[in-house]
This record gives structure tokens, C-alpha cells and sequence, in this order.
């Protein structure tokens, strides 16, 4: 990279509820400046299809959940210089982590099979409506990020505040190692 | 009784035993045991009545012979001879041979090294006496340090030979006995206490079983001579129930010393007091730490009290107590016996006396060893296990159990002392030593002492209860081929936490296996390493970007 | 009751992180450091209980000392010299906290004591922003039976507050642990369903003193919590209970 | 706490002789809160696990909170709640066992009898225990069946064994 580019950031949402994308948000005229000074190349917020090469910051929102969220995670970190990762669950699975007190199929016939769970008509016994294709496989648990993949920085908070992502990126963008504890708590 | 009753019974019994031609000891201790050897001294018994031999012949069960990679074992007394793998069926054999020529295809040598190397103190009797007869005890001068100690010296003499001796605790950390004697003494309440802590729990250790099932009475006058020095009335065995026959014959062990009078109110008919009763434990390792013992004995969940304050001025019920190891206790009275010039003669400059081993692995011969201190590693597994059969080759000893580590063949030179196994990584311990050849994975055996410790750990600390299920974790993932470098070094991380914040020696010793094979061999960790191909790029992350728009 | 920082027969000096301070015969590590506002963390302590010894996260320097030892069940002896805090007892702390993390099922985010608990208080001020090592993610019960209170095993750190504050001051006994090491529980009576316990007095001094949201009033919200936890800092009736029983 | 200073009557739960055993184990104790554990012993020996409505005599009569006696008999792994299967195989998984071979007998025979650690089958038939070194390293691996020892065995010659315990049942 030279001083002629301008930083380039990403966001990925993985396993999670996409709150962390909406406190991001949150920082309001406050995107406009980061956005003055560096592109953001990546986003559930920008229309680009494939991961780019050579980002600089990732924000990542979300636990790893899926066979899908693994191979994301792998990918933008092999593409990524400084990981971060942005809410709790992303850095301790979380509020998404509480499926993993029960097995797989027994999460999925909740989900798709047992009354309540919105299908019509009720499956017939020993049948489950679970998708078997196009929906990426689950993994046994719900992991943290860091548990798949080394992460550089950590933003903790439910979601984390609009002025702790502010801050993290800005110090990032300032070169500084960011410490946000001031800022954040879990659950938070 | 009074010491001369004593000496009087003791003439009279071996007088008895002379009066046989022969007699012929089976080994009844739980090894040659569980390979038919009751059935083997029934047979003997049987043959010898029908022969009409029962004047002539005694058949005596005896302890621990030592030798048991070859039991059931039988030795004839007085030829000095040791028959090897008897089985029922030689019965017939033995029994006809008994007045000519021994059978030789039974023969055990004994003139190898295994027997000739060792040093016997505290097994001297083990193999030789029958341990349910305290009568066989007195016979070879048992109880009579007990009777010297209680007419002719003061307590405070007692406590002062045992710190000349030079011994120190056998039950692993090897705090000297007689400082520790020495401060219950000085410690003030109104009453104290004695206890011998028999809950061997180190898997692959059964020295104190052997000790107990072999020659019960010595641990008992150990502990009586203890009390005097002092000052307890009351005493407890804290034995394990997974050893049914140690508690079955120290049971019979207490009551024939009472019997006797050697135990309740005026012994040897001096104003001294003491009597033992046996506190069975239930199966928690944890049990084998000083407070966690006193809280079991206590009839309580056997969770261990941060030290300070030390059971010597603050143990059971609130007061000053004396823990001993079962080991510790049956050197006292040979110590009295010899005098502390003698036990300090033997061993190193800071470890004095003998160790007993219990020796496993694929060696050519294991069991149960006694030891001069000071011995080389090298000198028990080639010369007194005889090496390691069928070409296999050497790589490393354990000993200290879940608390050791493990030590390889560069090192087998060192000596068997307190310090050097310690500057090794690994521990004296309890006395389990088991040898390992190349099939071994040293991960695979850090993983079982792990383990071992997860499942024993009380749960009452941080560190020791949730580390111990960490570092499993880890060792099993690296086990697994399914670490990383960052699952290793983490390993590393919690080992130093946990043996660092642990309350008690359970957690703060957890981590030794790991750190003793990681020491040594370090590589059969790195080669199960995966790399995962998801870190960031190497060194600092801010630096390899350029910030500055 | 002890007195800062006058001299009196029974009191004593010693030093703690280079300062000298007065204490009196009787006094552990922790209540000298208290009475002089030198922060120590603490998680199973709690003024008026039996010290537990359990958390570690109050071990200490002692000078001559070989090892750390916890503050709070150490007693304070004239000349001591002790150090509470440094890089490396900070880590140790931070790495228990961790693990305490990833014990059990600790989730912030919908937990009734998000904001008023003490593990998650611990976390910010040491300044973990996430856990090493890999979550355990064990399957554990809630027991609701009790018609006024709720235990969550998920979010329990095995303190013993609760146990101890039902035998000590209560005096009932209800609360135990069962089994052991990693498997240990808090459990009622013979491990049966709250609500069916014949000895619980329903007094609720177990959910006042849970450092956590292991134990909780049914209905309660956030907010409630937090007058929970204003409530817990009232509770100096555990001291003098003690000290009146003595 | 008040502690009474006399026994508390508390009649037995049932007629079974045994709780004389429990008694008179109570008694030489002197009834104190101490000889928990002791009790604990002679409750397993007696009737083979400590049963709920042992637990609450004990508590009883020795004047212990329920929850101190459930903590105590669920500390010691050598007490069990559960009533044993009919037959007992304990597979030794001390060091030397360990390195032996002692995990492949527990795989097989949990494998057989749908049996895990420390508990007993489904059927009924086997309680699969753990021990930590029986003391017989010489014969490594060993299981004790029943009581019996089988020293330096298989894993086939094992599950054999207790079978033909069970057939002989039949």
C-alpha cells in the first residue's frame, strides 16, 4: 500500500443480529468524516459482491456459526490486515451460543418442525422440513471469531457504542492501537 | 504389659517358630493375591496336614515380597530359598521336595540385583513376618522401640533424634519430620492429634498398601512413639476403602495391640495414653492434602483451607496435629531402634534413609523396591528392573504421579534425591515409578495426568477447577492433531496460572506432567500441531498498514 | 469493629504496596486494605461471610512468601510487607476471570444482572475484552419451582455466597454444592427443585448476596437489579449477626 | 444452629433389618455429626448405593443439613446414588493400566452394554466403574469383575467374561 491510497475498510455480518451494523450506523454525520479520509470497500452497507483483496480494517459483527461463516472468516482474514472484532457476538458467541446447549437437529426441528414454528401443514412425524440445500450447514457449536481465526482488536458491547466503533476505527486510522474499555462492557 | 513381658513374649515366639523345620511364606499381599496366591497357601496347608507335616511345616502368609512381576511367590525358611510363578499345581512338587533338593524350575534367583541392591528399613520385615499376628512382630524385636522411647526418654529427645536422623516426610514434598514433629510438640491445646495419612490416590503408586498389608504394627508404633514425642492421645488412620485388606488388617492390627496394651490407657503401664481408630476415606485424591484430610476426617466434603494457618498448630477439630505419611511412620521405630547416626548414614546430604518404589512399565522385573537415597535412576531401571525386555528401548521414567514428571533416558544418571528430581521438573512423590518405552506418546501421558486431575480437582478454586478442564482441553485438541501453535502456547499460559494461584498442591502441582514433557519433549507436541493458515500476518498489526491519508 | 488509623493496643503496622498502615490484631490482609482504600479485587468475599479462599482473584505479594496468598483469609501480622498488584498478579487475575467466563453460559446480553454484576464489573476494570480459552458451553438446568426466586445455574460462578449466607446467617442450610470440580452445582436440600424444599425460609438473602445472575426475583428487570445491588451494600446486619453470635 | 444434645428419635424408613447396621454404626460414633462418612460406608455396604430415603435418615439421626449430606455423598467417588447393575466390572485406569491398554476395555464394554462411566446399563446388567490403580500394576491392564480380578487381559476376553456372567444368570 502507498501513501497515494486511501485506507480501505470493511464490515461483514456474520451470526448475529446485525444490531453492531446499526450502532455503526448510529455514528451518524460522524461517517461522512471516516468517510472523507478512507473507502469503505466492504459492507452489508455497500453493493459489492465478493470480499476484495488487500483491506486494511474489518470490522466483524456476528459469531461463527455456519460452515458458510468459517469459510468467510478464513477468507477475510487471509485478506485483511487488522481484524476486529465488533460485539459480543463476535467475541463470545454470545446471545447466538445459547443453541449450543442443544444438538444441531434438535435446534433445526425446533426452527422448522415443531408446532409453533410457523410451518403449514405440520410436518408429518419423522419428517423434518429443515432445508437440506442452499442454507449453509451449522456447525456443532457457535464459536467466538478468535476461536477460527486470529483477531487483532476486540469491541466488546451488545452492541458496542456508536462512540466505541468510532473511536476504534479512528484510532486505527490514526495508526494507535486502540483500547476501548473505557467505552465498552459485555452485554453492553 | 511392661517392657520385660515383652521381651519374654518375644523369646517365647521365636522359640515357637524355631520349632518348626520349616516354614514356608506365601506372599498374600494384593498383587501375588489377585494371581491365585491364597489359593496356592490353601493348597500348601491342605498337602502339608494330609502329608502329616503340620508339626514340622509352617505355612505362614507373609507381606509383600516385593518381586511381583514373578508372584505368586513362596519362600522357604530357613533354606533361603524363593520359589517364582507358583501355581496351585506345584503344590505336590514343593511340599515332596521340602526335606532334599529345591524344585529348580521354580527357583527364583535371588542373587540377582534386584534384591541384592536394595536397602531394606522400612519393608524389613515385609515378606518375612505373618501381618495378621502381632506376635510375629514382637518376635523380631517390634514394639520394643516403642518401650525404650517410653521408659527411658523424654519427648523432647524423641523429637531431637528424629530431626538428627535426617528425615523427611515420605509423602512427597519431603518436609523435614522432625521440624514438623518438633512444632506440634511446641504448639499449645488441649488436645492433639495424630494422623497418618494412607490415602495413596497417585494412580500407579501402592507403597503404603503394601507397607500396611505387610507389617501393620510398624505404622502403628510409629505413630504411638509419635504421639509421645508429641504430646497426642488420640491418633487416625486415614486409610482408603479401596483397600479392603490394609484396612482389614490394621483393624486386627489395632485390636491386638490393645490386647496387648501396647495401645489405650497406660501403655507399658506408664501414665501414657493413645489409642487409633481408621477413618475410611472415599475415593477423592484430593484427600491426600493435609486440610482437605482434616476436612474429611471431619466428616465433611474434603475441600482443602488456605495455609496458613498450618494443621501443626491449627488441624483437626482446631487443633495442633501431626499429618504423617504411612512411609514416614514405619522408619520411626527402626530409627529409634539403630539411632539417628545409623538412618543418617544412608542416602545423600539432604535425603536420608531409603525410598520405597512401586516400580511398573515393560521392565524385566517390577514391584515393590526399597532404595538407598542417592541410588541413580539408571541403577533401578537396567541393574534391579533388569532393563526393559524383548529389545524394547528406554524413553523416559515418571515418577511423582499427577504432581511429577516425566524424565528421559539423558538424565537417567541423576540421583534419587529430593532436590534432583526436583531440578528435573519431576517430584520424589509418593514413590510411583513407572517406566515407559517408545510406544508411549508423551502428550497422550500428559493428557492422563491431566485428566487424572480435572476429574480429582475439589472445585472449590478458580484456577485448579476450571484450568484443569482447560489445559485437558487443550491436550486433548494437541493430542488430536487438532492444535495450533496459539493452543500450545496458551497450554503454556494456564500451566503458569494454575500452579502459580492454585490453593492447594492438587492445582499447583497439576501442571508438572505437562511442563516436564513439554521440557523434554517438546517436539511431540510441535508434530501435532496443525497450522491453521488463519493467522494475520506476522508481527505488529499497525504496522502493516499505513495509516496516514 | 476496627478503628483507620488510630493507635491502639491491639493494633499493629505494616506495609502494603510501600505504605505503612495500621491494622488491628485480627484483621485479614483484605479488611487492612479496605479500611485504607486500597482496592484488592474480590469475587467470593463477602463482609460478614466465612472467608472462602475460592475466587483467587484477591492473592497477594507477600514479602519472604513463596507464594501468593489470598487476602482474604490471610491474617494481617505486624511488619508485613505486602504487594497487591502487579503486572503479573494482573495477569494471573485477568486469566481467572477468563476462565470463569468460560465456564459456564455467561451471556451479558440477556442476562437479568446485565450492568449490576460483578464478574461482568470484573471483566471492564481488568480490562478483558475476551476469553482465551475455548468456551465450555455446558448444558445446564434453570430451576424456576420456587414461587418467589430463580436459579440459573448458567450464570453461577460457584462463589458459595449463597450457601454461606444461608447456613451462616439464616441458619437453614437449604443451599449446598454437590458433586465436585468442574461438575460441582449449588444445590437445595437433597438436589431437589427449590420450590419443593422443606427448609428454605424464602428469606432471599442468597439472591441478595449472588454476585451474579445465578440467583434472581422472579419478574425483576434490569432496573430492579439494580436496587439489588443498593440492597446488597446494605447489608451490615451479616457483620453484626456474626460478631453478636461470637 | 441448635444442636440437641440427646438423639432425636427418628424411626427407620422401612423394616429392613439393615438399618441396625446403620445404627449401630451411628452409635459407635457416639451420633456425632462426624461419622457422616462412616455412616455413608455402612449405608453402601448395606444396601449397595445410598438411596434418597437413607440419605434423609442419616441426616436425621447425626443432625446434618440434607444439603450437607448430599454434598458429602457426592463428593466421594466412591459412593453412588444410583442402585447398582447386577454385575460390577471396575477397569483399573492407573498409570501402568493406562499405558497398557486399560482405555480399550472401557471403550468395549461401554461399547457392549450401552453402559458410560460410572454407571449401570440400560438392561441392567453391567456397572462400568473406574479405579484408580488397584495395586497389582504387575498385571496391567486389569479389571476386577464382580470382585474378581482378571489381570493382563483383552478387550474380547473381557466383554467375554461378564457375558458369560450373565448367561450363567439365565
Amino acid at each position: 500500500m502507498t501513501n497515494a491510497t486511501r485506507p480501505r475498510l470493511a464490515t461483514i455480518w456474520l451470526d448475529g443480529c446485525s444490531g453492531c451494523h446499526m450502532s455503526l450506523l448510529d455514528m451518524d454525520e460522524r461517517l461522512i468524516d471516516i468517510a472523507s479520509v478512507a473507502d469503505i470497500v466492504f459492507s452489508p452497507t455497500v453493493d459489492t459482491k465478493e470480499f476484495p483483496e488487500n483491506v486494511d480494517v474489518t470490522l466483524m459483527e456476528g459469531a461463527i456459526g455456519s460452515d458458510e461463516d468459517v469459510e468467510k472468516a478464513r477468507k477475510i482474514r487471509s485478506r485483511t490486515k487488522i481484524l476486529v472484532s465488533m460485539g459480543d457476538c463476535a467475541l463470545t458467541a454470545n446471545v447466538v451460543s445459547m443453541r449450543n446447549l442443544f444438538t444441531v437437529e434438535d435446534v433445526l426441528a425446533r426452527a422448522y418442525d415443531e408446532p409453533g414454528s410457523g410451518n403449514v401443514p405440520e410436518p408429518r412425524p419423522g419428517e423434518s422440513r429443515a432445508p437440506k440445500r442452499y442454507v449453509p450447514k451449522l456447525q456443532t457449536k457457535a464459536r467466538p471469531v478468535h476461536e477460527v481465526v486470529e483477531v487483532d482488536y476486540f469491541l466488546p458491547g451488545c452492541p458496542p457504542p456508536a462512540d466505541a466503533i468510532h473511536y476504534t476505527i479512528t484510532e486505527l486510522l490514526a495508526g494507535r492501537a486502540p483500547d476501548p474499555s473505557h467505552l465498552t462492557r459485555f452485554g453492553r | 504389659m511392661t517392657p520385660d513381658e515383652l521381651s519374654q513374649l518375644s523369646v517365647e515366639e521365636r522359640e515357637r517358630q524355631q520349632g518348626f523345620e520349616h516354614c514356608l511364606n506365601v506372599c498374600t499381599a494384593a498383587s501375588c493375591l489377585s494371581s491365585g496366591a491364597e489359593e496356592v497357601k490353601k493348597g500348601l496347608t491342605t498337602a502339608v496336614k494330609e502329608k502329616g507335616l503340620r508339626e514340622k511345616c509352617r505355612i505362614r502368609g507373609a507381606g509383600c515380597m516385593g518381586l511381583c512381576s514373578s508372584g505368586p511367590l513362596v519362600a522357604l525358611d530357613p533354606e533361603d530359598v524363593l520359589y517364582q510363578h507358583v501355581g496351585v499345581d506345584d503344590v505336590p512338587e514343593i511340599v515332596e521336595s521340602l526335606d532334599t533338593q529345591p524344585v529348580p524350575r521354580l527357583l527364583c534367583d535371588t542373587t540377582i540385583p534386584f534384591f541384592q541392591r536394595q536397602k531394606k528399613i522400612v519393608l524389613e520385615n515385609s515378606g518375612r513376618i505373618d501381618p495378621e499376628r502381632i506376635e510375629d512382630y514382637i518376635a523380631v524385636g517390634g514394639y520394643r522401640s516403642l518401650a525404650r522411647v517410653l521408659t527411658e526418654m523424654d519427648p523432647d529427645e524423641v523429637v531431637q533424634e528424629i530431626v538428627n536422623s535426617g528425615l523427611r516426610g515420605r509423602g512427597g514434598a519431603g518436609y523435614p519430620t522432625g521440624l514438623k514433629w518438633g512444632t506440634v510438640a511446641k504448639a499449645t491445646g488441649a488436645e492433639k492429634y495424630v494422623i497418618c495419612n494412607a490415602d495413596e490416590g497417585d494412580p500407579g503408586a501402592f507403597m503404603d498398601r503394601a507397607v500396611l498389608e505387610s507389617d501393620p504394627h510398624r505404622v502403628l508404633e510409629g505413630m504411638t512413639i509419635a504421639a509421645y514425642a508429641v504430646g497426642a492421645t488420640q491418633g487416625y488412620i486415614y486409610v482408603r476403602a479401596e483397600y479392603p485388606l490394609a484396612i482389614k488388617r490394621l483393624r486386627q492390627a489395632i485390636k491386638q495391640a490393645q490386647r496387648l496394651g501396647l495401645q489405650g490407657d497406660r501403655i507399658y503401664e506408664t501414665p501414657f495414653r493413645f489409642t487409633v481408630d481408621i477413618r475410611l476415606g472415599a475415593g477423592a485424591f484430593v484427600c491426600g492434602e493435609e486440610t482437605a484430610l482434616i476436612a474429611s476426617i471431619e466428616g465433611g466434603r474434603g475441600l482443602p483451607r488456605p495455609r496458613p494457618p498450618y494443621p501443626a498448630n491449627h488441624g483437626l477439630w482446631g487443633c495442633p496435629t501431626l499429618i504423617n505419611n504411612v512411609e514416614t511412620f514405619a522408619n520411626v521405630a527402626a530409627i529409634l531402634r539403630e539411632g539417628a547416626g545409623w538412618f543418617s548414614s544412608i542416602g545423600t546430604e539432604k535425603s536420608k534413609g531409603t525410598k520405597v518404589f512401586s516400580l511398573a512399565g515393560p521392565l524385566s522385573r517390577y514391584g515393590l523396591i526399597e532404595v538407598p537415597m542417592g541410588i541413580s535412576l539408571r541403577e533401578i531401571v537396567f541393574d534391579i528392573a533388569g532393563g526393559l525386555p524383548d529389545g524394547k528401548s528406554f524413553k523416559a521414567v515418571q515418577t511423582g504421579g499427577p504432581s511429577g514428571g516425566c524424565i528421559p533416558a539423558r538424565h537417567l544418571d541423576t540421583s534419587v534425591d529430593y532436590e534432583s528430581l526436583r531440578e528435573l521438573g519431576a517430584i520424589m512423590g509418593s514413590g510411583g515409578m513407572i517406566v515407559m518405552d517408545e510406544s508411549s506418546n508423551m502428550v497422550d501421558v500428559a493428557r492422563f495426568f491431566m485428566e487424572f486431575c480435572m476429574t480429582e480437582s475439589c472445585g472449590k478454586c478458580v484456577p485448579c477447577r476450571v484450568g484443569t478442564y482447560q489445559m485437558h482441553t487443550l491436550l486433548d485438541r494437541i493430542y488430536n492433531r487438532q492444535g495450533t501453535k496459539r493452543d500450545l502456547e496458551l497450554l503454556s499460559e494456564l500451566c503458569e496460572v494454575v500452579r502459580e494461584t492454585s490453593l492447594c498442591g492438587l492445582g499447583q502441582t497439576a501442571p508438572n506432567p505437562v511442563n516436564s514433557t513439554l521440557r523434554y519433549f517438546r517436539d511431540e507436541y510441535e508434530e501435532r500441531l496443525v497450522s491453521d493458515g488463519v493467522r494475520g500476518p506476522s508481527g505488529d498489526p499497525l504496522a502493516q498498514v499505513e495509516m496516514t491519508p | 469493629m476496627t478503628h483507620k488509623s488510630i493507635p491502639t493496643p491491639d493494633s499493629f503496622t505494616l506495609r502494603i504496596d510501600g505504605t505503612d498502615v495500621v491494622a488491628q490484631v485480627g484483621q485479614s490482609i483484605l479488611e487492612v486494605a479496605q479500611d485504607h482504600n486500597i482496592g484488592i479485587p474480590t469475587l467470593c468475599y463477602l463482609e460478614g461471610l466465612t472467608p472462602w479462599g475460592g475466587c483467587r482473584l484477591c492473592l497477594v505479594e507477600i514479602k519472604g512468601s513463596g507464594r501468593l496468598l489470598p487476602a482474604c483469609s490471610t491474617l494481617a501480622t505486624e511488619d508485613m510487607d505486602v504487594t497487591t498488584t502487579s503486572p503479573r498478579i494482573e495477569r494471573y487475575r485477568r486469566t481467572i476471570v477468563e476462565l470463569l467466563f468460560s465456564e459456564r453460559n455467561h451471556i451479558c446480553a440477556v442476562c437479568v444482572s446485565n450492568g449490576n454484576c460483578e464478574l461482568q464489573t470484573l471483566a471492564q476494570e481488568m480490562g478483558v475484552t475476551h476469553v482465551h480459552v475455548p468456551y465450555r458451553y455446558p448444558t445446564l438446568l434453570v430451576d424456576s419451582s420456587h414461587d418467589g426466586f430463580r436459579l440459573d445455574h448458567n450464570r453461577c460462578v460457584m462463589c458459595t455466597r449463597c450457601v454461606r449466607v444461608c447456613e451462616e446467617i439464616e441458619g437453614a442450610a437449604t443451599k449446598g454444592v454437590g458433586g465436585r470440580g468442574i461438575d460441582s452445582m449449588i444445590i437445595n436440600d437433597l438436589n431437589e427443585p427449590w420450590g419443593e424444599s422443606d427448609t428454605c425460609t424464602s428469606c432471599g438473602k442468597c439472591v441478595s448476596v449472588c454476585p451474579t445472575g445465578a440467583l434472581t426475583e422472579k419478574g425483576t428487570t434490569f432496573a430492579d437489579m439494580a436496587k439489588r445491588r443498593e440492597r446488597r451494600e446494605l447489608l451490615p446486619y451479616l457483620t453484626q449477626t456474626r460478631e453478636g453470635r461470637r | 444452629m441448635v444442636v440437641a444434645q440427646r438423639v432425636q428419635k427418628v424411626s427407620h424408613p422401612s423394616d429392613d433389618k439393615r438399618w441396625k447396621i446403620i445404627d449401630a454404626t451411628m452409635r459407635r460414633a457416639g451420633n456425632d455429626r462426624h461419622a457422616l462418612i462412616e455412616t455413608l460406608h455402612a449405608v453402601q455396604e448395606s444396601f449397595g448405593y445410598l438411596g434418597d430415603d437413607a440419605l434423609r435418615y442419616v441426616a436425621k439421626r447425626l443432625r446434618i443439613p440434607l444439603s450437607t449430606v448430599y454434598g458429602v455423598a457426592t463428593f466421594y467417588h466412591y459412593f453412588t446414588l444410583k442402585p447398582p447393575g447386577e454385575h460390577l466390572c471396575v477397569v483399573c485406569l492407573g498409570t501402568a493400566c493406562y499405558i497398557k491398554g486399560a482405555p480399550e476395555l472401557v471403550d468395549r464394554v461401554s461399547a457392549r452394554w450401552n453402559v458410560s462411566m460410572g454407571e449401570s446399563s440400560p438392561d441392567g446388567k453391567v456397572t462400568l466403574l473406574s479405579a484408580r490403580c488397584v495395586g497389582s500394576c504387575g498385571l496391567a491392564p486389569i479389571a476386577v469383575v464382580d470382585g474378581e480380578v482378571v489381570g493382563r487381559t483383552s478387550p474380547d476376553e473381557l466383554v467375554d467374561r461378564i457375558e458369560r456372567l450373565g448367561n450363567d444368570d439365565a
